[in-house]
């Protein structure tokens, strides 16, 4: 809301009937299904949900359709095309493999399937981690003037580590432990969302502390105080919620950034164990060959690409939804 | 024929190494795209041809003991530099360079990359101006270590006087700017990116190197250098494209260079554990011969293993025409090389009655074999690399089949043949099962590449866990038969024990599972004209003889 | 102001000391060895030889200050030796690379060229495009061209380099052959005509690089200017018969920069770490694959020094974009 | 307004507020914003105590600084008998029930993603343990209370007009059953027609709840309205303090007096005729007072004392306190006497 | 009333608005903030406009000069003739002539309506050089002329001051300088002191005075403050729900209000003397939703006198004689024609 008389907008619109006038019985409704009402008037965002969906269920439910496995060797029918380029060539195509298979004959499909849940995975909870330290140190940061000086500090010091040598001690100290607790390919998955989590949370703290000096002088943080609600819930309360959509920005570029971290890891050739694809990794393998096999870096590629943009309007709608005042009620 | 002319008169060259040439002097640092990049100025006395033959460089003829220029009991090698050979600044190259050369190297404090050259040499003497003499500390049957073979040229001792021991990192001038007898000199050495080379206007053959100028560029990928040369045509020459063959194939059709490829010795091979890598171990015994290994420490294991690899299959997919499936450890020469085909042809069901009847079967029907509790679950790991992850999961797919479980690990080539003792990815600490890297040895001897395999080499916690044989095998026999070899003169003899040694480390043992004698391909202009692709010394050995075809 | 800097500077000290200290430790601990692009047939004993000709033998606590030493002091001495030919420095052991066995700054003086040709000019130049695209987007909020704008801006983002660049190559390389694929760091601009060639081989990293800013800073503008098109001052200066372009292109363009120079600020020192991958791509060989190089090859003095020097940069960047917010904010001041 | 007894709720003395500037390369503390400096009075149980003076004088400060929103620079508040003045944060929670507060911009105060429920429910939440249908049932009854439909319990604060919103404040602000309520200009961002809605409101609550009120207002007719004694503050000092009927018909401070003279009249016939005080030059900045008394560099009667000395707050009639050098009767006058 | 305010022979009205009509688009339908507005303004009047907040006074006064961001308002009708023109039918050129040249505009909110990162100077000069073609220096001299003229003391060292260095109601004073800066025939000041306090709203209406006394200008005043327009007005205006409900000389006004709202506008201020109320009166009830175009009469809901016709027709502005006029079918004198 701007800067006008505070009594000069458009509420008036929408203060239906006279307060005074006999309680009806209005059952009131779940505020989600505001939220999700408001959603749904952004069509970019529904469009993307469903694609995010399908993409999802594309490779969760899809292994279970499709029951190749992505690192089953077929070497007889290696590098087979796309079925579609059986429209206009008689190229090697087969039915078994709708995408076409690698230059070792495992299912392209099946391939981005599995790369697909785990480059979601990776970049959904490399952006949770990094959100979460970045929105903890960025409140911490703006809330306590005593520690802003020093966490913004902290800040500069993680910009500046490289993060190569960071992924290589952290797989040195913990990819055994981890391995045994959790197993081979669990343990560089928490290695690489830790390592990709904590070297990119530093703009979402940036900016939320920005946001949160300046939320803290507002009144009704003071009005927070005057109650005696304590820092702790001011926090969560008033001042968490209020950075939301911030966050939400941070957080879709996040996830983009995390997949295509993990995916310049894999061009690094640091990562998962070979057998282990991610979009990312299907992508750079498949550069080399990419003018005679377009379609194995266009469909990752895709993948991605279109990830993050649904993720990207997602999170655009879901910031106007969660937004009374543009929700409206 | 058509290339001859005066010097310089091809104008330029253009070369592209997609690892960067760091340095320019070969004592510094053992990387092969240094030495290479070296190679075009500084020269040896005496070096090998694209067949492995010693050819007279700077010398008339090759010291032998035939022609007295090797002393009878094998202790001294005497060298004669040819007459009127000029440093590229114009002074002539005397006796005293070569001594220096091996001063320098042979520095305690200098951090010689070269040093193994000069295993066993008690001293280096100054005859006359043109006559150097190597006098050994024992009978050695092969003295062609120093001087001969691209990773011993000479240096001049007037440009590195200042810069022996600590100091010789100090020199960056005559690091990067070597003065040398070679056909090129550089005029400008940027560190891992590009060096400017011109014609040697003091070298020897006046009508040599045709080309005035070069440019060699470093850096990159093995990919983008072979599109340099194949497809855009942007550079003339480009090194060892380390490419899958259909890759390669593919750039090749861009009609504007040719690949070329030439054997050598260097192997592909998986190791095998002899000892027991698992991490529940204490460290300082994990890994150690305290413990032999659970189940590769069967012969029988091991052979199963090795059974159920198709190495065709492998070269098709992962070299083409650059590679060619062995059994050896030593394939070349021709002389060392066993005859020895056994493991050729994929046998899995022979691998799995193997197993049975070593008493490895599926006891609690999870899949995979076991015996006495222990379950057949192998660690494969490997340097990160596109064809050795493509063999990686060939050859996991065809262990799986025997009824073993296969994981897979690759880690980055800085941290696997990094030799840090502290970190447990390294291929010597092998805290794995099995892996798989590519070796070889220089020259043409395999002598000391097979005293790798001997007891006192594993390496150990005590010795910092260096030393090259990474398998902790131990023969007690094969020590004996390493002790024969090194005190045999008589080739014929000697050729019998290497291919015995050989033999017992692969297709006897199984220790060592060979699997691709690998090429090298590089690729050159379609007119680039002169190039002799040689394993055995520097791809760039006769850059002199380069010139353009013109149409 | 100036007291602001100056404490903000001093405060930098210490932390700058403190980063270089853990990035020390961090490449300490770091697995990999100097040796590991050794050929394997050199036998260990030599290996080992080498390693300590390195320097390597010493504990961390004696190499650490060493380094900050010939960081601090001895660097500082040759450079001012080379300048005004004085001889402070008197044969000091400067810092060496382990790979090249030469100072480490001048390789780096000798990379700056290439990474402010290509890293330098993508910076400027998907910043101004990103400008336009972003008022335009704020000022035709919702039209076609914003939606459009965002579309390709989230896709420019998406899309890793090494595919971009890669595809880039092979169309105007490969099929075409109009660009070279291979950057030439030794190219002199001295004509038209070499000016024309050094443009060629810029084209496409620059093309690259300047997609991933162009997403970025087009969003920023974007809501800076939205921001700021809502503000009652607006209205005044149309109210006082000023035209649009001056509307938008004075009064708020003036006031939605503030924020976005101060993003554009904090990019910089990303422009001297250079761009390890699409450098990679390209063969530029600027500072960005001397880092990948000197990772790849442990090369400790190496690595430790530019990444302090991008630690010095950003922390100067941070700074730098305080004190501009403050300069072009007049509401703000720092005393 | 009613009974009024005679006991003091709330005794404020030598309350000072100084807000540190800060500068130089050490960031040493330099100076200070006296935003309240030395203020004292009482206010009465069940009475309105009124405070009023110009925009950045220190009202609202010296209002936080009461409730112990702020960590104060020195004095005394007694609330209900307890000193809060220096007591801790957390120790002032238990504390918080009895005082509470309603502000200015009745916008700002509440925040836009909690519901009306929410909001009001919060200081519940906070410091009673009831059950979620008790919360529930005891909103209803503040909303009631305050006149606000419970239909609206679900919305969010943007829903409503601003008087709805100020409402939605003193619900909150009523939710623990306070004493003592320091209203910080709760009409000051409202239409006209709403303010008196809200100034009505406020007072039948006062009269139902016998509350207690510090009326913080820049508006003087409404402060004629409701409030019992009325304290003027001019650049963080009290200048006057009388009951509502003596300041507005005989205000003392010259202060005071251009003061009521600038409130527009709304009558023609009177205001076209009516003499004004038109104040020349702008308030000076508290960080940087003038010396003598603070009013000296506007005052239109000003005199040379006035320029060095600080004129003391003393009480010239029994009720009525002011400082100011015009009616400085001995220097001895008892500044400790109640400032009732 | 100052004599000088109605000059004789000056019943040509300077700005003569008829049938105004402003909607705004919104998700759902339209709003209609302003309807059927009609009102002229002579040289040198003060014409004050009061009503309550979102009573459309604003908007009004922006759609004059086309203020308004289009979308989502749209003004739909009617005539705003000002020296021969109609200003809602001329070129953006010609408009942004009398925009700040001969038309000057003083926003509400002080505080926010400069820019915050020019200088006041260039924002002074800025018109100065746009509509009178000065140059750099003779615009700073007459930017310095103006800020004394509006009473800032030491003018010429806070041309180079920003906005910011200024108190709020010396930033008020600036935009006045400004509306002022090319001598405007007509000065139209939306709320100038609403954000102000009483003792500096006090300062700015002495001054207001005082300029259009010197300038001979004519001014809209609009506030919802009815003790500021009794001390300065001419004439009034009173808004409600988008339409002027009424409309008199000030005297007339306040002495014999006859729309009810204007009644019960009147009633629901505290007085600072006489007669302290025990309560205080208020409007019941809501202001309208101002949603499609009006049928009936906005205040009927909260009206004490109304009638049923008031629910089914919109009344019309009655001329009760004497220049008063009120919408409203109850006012005394009020004659369907
Ligand atoms: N947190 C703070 N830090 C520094 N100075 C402050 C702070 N809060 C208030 N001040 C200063 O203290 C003085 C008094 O401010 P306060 O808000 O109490 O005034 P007020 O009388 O309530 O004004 P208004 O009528 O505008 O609300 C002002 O000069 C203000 O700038
Ligand atoms: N952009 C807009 N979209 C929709 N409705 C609007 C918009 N701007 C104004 N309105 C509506 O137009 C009506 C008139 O608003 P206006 O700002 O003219 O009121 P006002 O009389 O000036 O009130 P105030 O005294 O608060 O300034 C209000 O009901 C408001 O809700
Ligand atoms: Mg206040
Ligand atoms: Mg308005
Ligand atoms: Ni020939």
């Amino acid at each position: 809301m701007t800067n006008r008389a505070p009594h000069a907008d458009a509420d008036n619109l929408l203060v239906a009937g006279d307060p005074t006038a006999p309680v009806e019985a209005v059952k009131a409704r779940n505020q989600w299904l505001d939220v999700w009402d408001q959603f749904r008037t952004h069509k970019g965002a529904v469009a993307s949900l469903v694609f995010l969906i399908a993409i999802i269920l594309f490779t969760l439910a899809g292994p279970l359709v499709w029951r190749l496995d992505p690192a089953a060797l077929d070497i007889r029918n290696k590098d087979l095309r796309p079925i579609i380029n059986a429209l206009w060539g008689a190229e090697k195509v087969a039915w078994a493999h709708p995408f076409g298979t690698d230059n070792l004959g495992r299912d392209l499909m099946a391939q981005i399937m599995q790369g697909g849940r785990i480059s979601l995975a990776v970049g959904a909870a490399a952006m949770i981690l990094a959100i979460l330290i970045g929105t903890f140190v960025g409140v911490i940061a703006g809330y306590f003037n005593r520690l802003d000086g020093l966490l913004m500090r902290l800040t500069d010091l993680f910009l500046a580590l490289p993060l190569l040598p960071l992924l290589l001690v952290m797989m040195l100290l913990f990819r055994d432990p981890l391995r045994s607790a959790f197993g081979p390919e669990q343990g560089i998955f928490i290695l690489i969302v830790a390592g990709i989590g904590i070297t990119s949370w530093m703009h979402t703290a940036r900016i939320v502390r920005g946001d949160v000096l300046a939320l803290k002088e507002r009144e009704y943080v003071l009005a927070a105080r005057s109650i005696g609600t304590p820092s702790r819930r001011i926090i969560t309360r008033h001042l968490l919620p209020n950075v939301l959509s911030p966050i939400m920005v941070s957080a879709t570029l996040g996830l983009a950034t995390a997949i295509i971290t993990e995916s310049a890891l894999s061009f690094l050739g640091l990562g998962f164990p070979p057998d282990f694809p991610t979009w990312g990794k299907i992508l750079a393998d498949s550069v080399p060959r990419m003018t005679a096999f377009p379609e194995r870096v266009v469909l990752p590629g895709l993948a991605i690409s279109l990830t993050v943009l649904a993720v990207n309007y997602i999170g655009d709608g879901l910031r106007d939804a969660l937004d009374p005042r543009i929700r409206g009620l | 024929a058509a290339h001859e002319g005066e010097r310089g008169r091809d104008g330029a060259l253009g070369i592209i190494y997609w690892q960067a040439p760091s340095i320019m002097n070969a004592y510094l640092s053992g990387g092969t795209k240094d030495i290479e990049a070296a190679s075009l100025v500084t020269e040896p006395l005496g070096r090998y041809d694209e067949t492995g033959a010693p050819v007279a460089w700077l010398v008339d003829e090759i010291p032998t003991v035939a022609n007295g220029g090797v002393a009878e009991d094998l202790t001294s090698i005497t060298w004669k530099l040819s007459e009127g050979l000029l440093w590229s600044d114009g002074t002539p190259v005397t006796s005293a360079d070569v001594k220096f050369t091996a001063d320098y190297c042979m520095d305690p404090e200098g951090g010689c990359a070269q040093l193994a050259k000069f295993e066993g040499v008690e001293s280096v003497e100054v005859i006359d101006d043109l006559t150097v003499k190597v006098n050994f500390a024992a009978p050695t049957p092969n003295p062609y270590g120093p001087f001969m073979g691209n990773q011993s040229p000479i240096i001049q001792a007037a440009q590195f006087a200042e810069c022996t021991g600590t100091r010789a990192p100090e020199c960056t001038d005559a690091n990067f700017m070597p003065i040398g007898t070679g056909p090129f000199v550089v005029t400008d050495f940027r560190t891992n990116d590009v060096i400017q080379l011109e014609a040697n206007s003091n070298y020897r053959d006046p009508m040599k190197p045709a080309f005035q100028t070069v440019t060699f560029k470093g850096g990159g990928d093995a990919e983008a250098a072979g599109r340099a040369v194949l497809q855009t045509g942007e550079f003339d020459y480009a090194w060892n494209l380390q490419l899958a063959p259909d890759v390669i194939a593919a750039m090749a059709d861009g009609g504007v260079g040719t690949p070329v490829s030439a054997f050598g010795t260097l192997v592909e091979r998986i190791e095998m554990n002899m000892t027991d890598p698992s991490s529940d171990l204490p460290e300082g015994e994990r890994a150690t011969a305290a413990h032999p290994h659970p189940f590769l420490s069967d012969e029988k294991v091991r052979r199963a293993l090795s059974m159920a690899i198709d190495r065709d299959l492998l070269v098709e997919v992962g070299y083409g025409d650059a590679g060619r499936a062995t059994c050896n450890l030593v394939p070349a020469p021709a002389m060392y090389a066993s005859d020895n085909t056994d493991c050729l042809v994929q046998d899995i069901d022979g691998a799995k009655a193997l197993l049975d009847e070593a008493g490895w079967t599926d006891t609690d029907g999870n899949g995979i074999r076991d015996k006495d509790g222990v379950e057949m679950n192998i660690l494969f790991q490997s340097s990160t690399n596109a064809v050795r992850q493509d063999f990686q999961a060939l050859i996991k797919d065809w262990w799986e089949q025997i009824g073993t479980s296969v994981e897979l690990r690759n880690i980055d080539g800085s941290v696997f043949f990094g030799g840090d003792p502290g970190s447990p990815d390294t291929f010597q600490k092998f805290y794995a099962d099995v892996e798989m890297y590519a070796n070889n040895f220089d020259g043409t001897d395999p002598a000391s590449y097979l005293a790798s395999y001997t007891c006192e080499k594993a390496p150990r916690p005590d010795s910092g866990w260096q030393g090259e044989n990474i398998n902790r095998y131990c023969d007690p026999a094969y020590d004996a038969l390493v002790a024969e070899l090194n005190g045999t003169a008589d080739l014929d003899e000697r050729s019998r024990i290497a291919k015995k040694l050989n033999d017992m480390v692969t297709k006897e043992s199984m220790t060592i599972v060979p699997l691709v004698d690998r090429g090298r391909v590089s690729a050159h202009a379609n007119t680039l004209g002169g190039v002799l692709l040689n394993t055995w010394d520097s791809e760039l050995w006769n850059a002199a003889d380069w010139y353009r075809i013109k149409e | 102001m100036l007291t602001y800097t100056f404490r903000r500077l001093l405060i930098s000290i210490p932390t700058l000391l403190f980063i270089a200290f853990v990035i020390f430790m961090l490449l300490e601990l770091a697995p990999g060895d100097p040796m590991a692009n050794m050929p394997l047939t050199i036998p260990p004993e030599v290996k080992e030889k080498m390693r300590l000709a390195l320097g390597l033998g010493e504990p961390w606590w004696i190499r650490f200050p060493l380094w900050l030493k010939q960081f601090f002091i001895v660097e500082p001495q040759y450079w001012f030796d080379s300048a005004f030919g004085t001889n402070f420095a008197d044969g000091a052991q400067r810092i060496i690379s382990f790979q090249s066995r030469s100072p480490v700054f001048d390789t780096i003086a000798q990379r700056m060229p290439q990474t402010l040709w290509v890293v330098g000019m993508s910076y400027v130049v998907g910043v101004l495009i990103a400008l336009p695209i972003g008022i335009i987007s704020a000022y035709r909020q919702y039209s076609v061209f914003d939606q459009v704008g965002t579309f390709v801006s989230m896709i420019g983002f998406s899309v890793p380099p090494f595919f971009s660049g890669v595809l880039l190559i092979v169309i105007f390389s490969v099929t075409l052959g109009w660009l070279p694929s291979i950057y030439d760091t030794t190219h002199v601009v001295n004509d038209w005509a070499s000016f024309k060639v050094q443009l060629m081989q810029m084209v496409m990293p620059v093309m690259v690089l300047a997609l991933q800013t162009t997403a970025q800073v087009s969003r920023y503008m974007r809501a800076s200017m939205l921001d700021n098109l809502g503000q009652d001052y607006v209205r005044t200066a149309r109210a006082k018969g000023m035209k649009e372009s001056v509307v938008v292109m004075r009064h708020v363009l003036r006031n939605s920069m503030i924020p976005v120079i101060t993003v554009i600020a904090l990019g910089i020192p990303a422009i001297f770490g250079g761009a390890i991958i699409t450098e990679q791509i390209f063969k530029v060989n600027g500072l960005g694959q001397l880092l990948i190089i000197a990772l790849q090859g442990n090369d400790i003095p190496m690595v430790m020094t530019l990444t302090f020097l991008f630690a010095i940069l950003i922390v100067m960047f941070n700074l730098i974009a305080d004190v501009l917010y403050g300069v072009f904010d007049p509401r703000i001041r720092y005393d | 307004m009613l009974d009024q007894t005679n006991t003091a709720l709330v005794r404020v003395r030598d309350l000072q507020m100084h807000f540190p500037i800060y500068s130089g390369l050490l960031r040493r503390q330099t100076g200070a914003v006296k935003a309240v400096d030395s203020v004292s009075f009482d206010v009465m149980q069940g009475e309105t105590l009124g405070l009023v003076g110009e925009s950045g004088c220190g009202k609202s400060t010296c209002g936080r600084a009461i409730l112990r929103l702020y960590d104060i620079t020195g004095g005394e508040v007694t609330i209900d008998g307890t000193d809060i003045g220096q007591m801790s944060q957390s120790d002032l929670r238990t504390k918080r029930p009895t005082m509470q507060m309603v502000f200015q911009d009745p916008q700002a105060s509440l925040n836009p993603r909690m519901t009306v429920e929410a909001i009001i429910r919060e200081p519940l939440d906070e410091h009673t343990k009831l059950s979620a249908a008790e919360k529930e049932a005891k909103v209803g009854e503040l909303m009631d209370a305050v006149g606000l439909n419970r239909r609206f319990a679900k919305r969010y604060p943007h829903a409503f007009s601003g008087g709805q919103r100020q409402r939605i404040g003193i619900a909150r602000a009523l939710a623990l059953n306070p004493k003592f309520i320091v209203c910080d200009e709760p009409i000051a961002a409202l239409d006209v027609s709403i303010q008196a809605q809200v100034v009505n409101l406020l007072e039948d609550l006062q009269e139902k709840y016998g509350l207690t009120y510090l009326f913080i207002s820049h508006d003087l007719s409404m402060v004629r309205h409701i409030a019992t004694r009325i304290a003027v503050m001019y650049l963080g000092k009290i200048v006057e303090l009388a009951p509502r009927a003596e300041l507005y018909s005989d205000p003392l401070h010259p202060y005071t007096k251009a003061l009521l003279s600038a409130v527009p009249e709304p009558d023609p016939a009177i205001a076209q005729t009516r003499e004004r005080i038109v104040l020349q030059g702008d308030v000076p900045s508290p960080a940087n007072p003038p010396k003598g008394c603070n009013f000296c560099t506007r005052c239109p009667a000003v005199m040379p004392v006035c320029k060095d000395i600080e004129p003391t707050y003393q009480e010239v009639t029994p009720g009525r306190f002011v400082a100011c050098h015009l009616f400085e009767t001995t220097g001895t006058a008892e500044k400790t006497a109640g400032y009732i | 009333m100052p004599d000088g305010a109605l000059q004789p022979g000056s019943a040509d009205p300077v700005l003569d608005v008829r049938g105004l009509k402003t909607v705004f688009k919104v998700r759902g339908g339209e709003v209609h903030a302003v309807n059927n507005v009609s009102f002229d303004l002579r040289a040198g009047e003060l014409l004050g406009v009061v009503g309550e907040s979102g009573s459309g006074k604003s908007v009004t006064m922006m759609s004059l000069l086309g203020l308004l961001p289009s979308p989502p308002a749209d003004v739909r009708g009617g005539s705003v003739r000002f020296e021969g023109q109609d200003l809602l039918h001329i070129t953006p050129e010609q408009l942004r002539a009398v925009r700040g040249g001969r038309i000057g505009f003083v926003f509400q909110d002080p505080m926010t309506s400069l820019n915050p990162v020019f200088t006041v100077g260039y924002q002074i000069m800025e018109p100065l050089r746009a509509h009178m073609g000065l140059n750099k220096n003779a615009a700073r001299a007459r930017a310095q002329e103006l800020l004394e003229l509006v009473g800032i003391p030491g003018a010429a060292q806070r041309l180079d001051d920003y906005p910011h260095q200024f108190s709020g109601g010396m930033r008020q004073r600036v935009m006045i300088a400004i509306a002022l800066a090319c001598d405007p025939k007509v000065l139209i000041a939306d709320e100038p002191t609403t954000a102000l306090d009483v003792t500096i709203q006090a300062q700015i209406i002495e001054l207001m005075k005082e300029l259009r006394d010197k300038l001979g200008m004519a001014v809209i005043w609009i506030t919802h403050d009815l003790g500021v327009i009794a001390g300065i007005a001419d004439r009034v205006l009173v808004m409600y729900g988008g339409q002027v409900v009424e409309h008199a000389p000030v005297q007339e006004l306040f002495r014999n209000p006859q729309h009810p709202y204007t009644r019960a506008l009147l009633t629901t201020i505290p007085k600072i003397s006489g007669e302290r109320a025990r309560r205080l009166t208020v409007i019941q009830g809501q202001p309208p939703i101002l949603g499609d175009a009006p049928t009936a009469c906005p205040f009927r809901d909260r009206c004490d006198v109304a009638i049923a016709r008031c629910a089914t027709e919109n009344p019309p502005r009655y001329d009760l004689g004497g220049g008063h006029d009120a919408a409203c079918f109850v006012a005394k004198g009020a004659v369907d024609a």
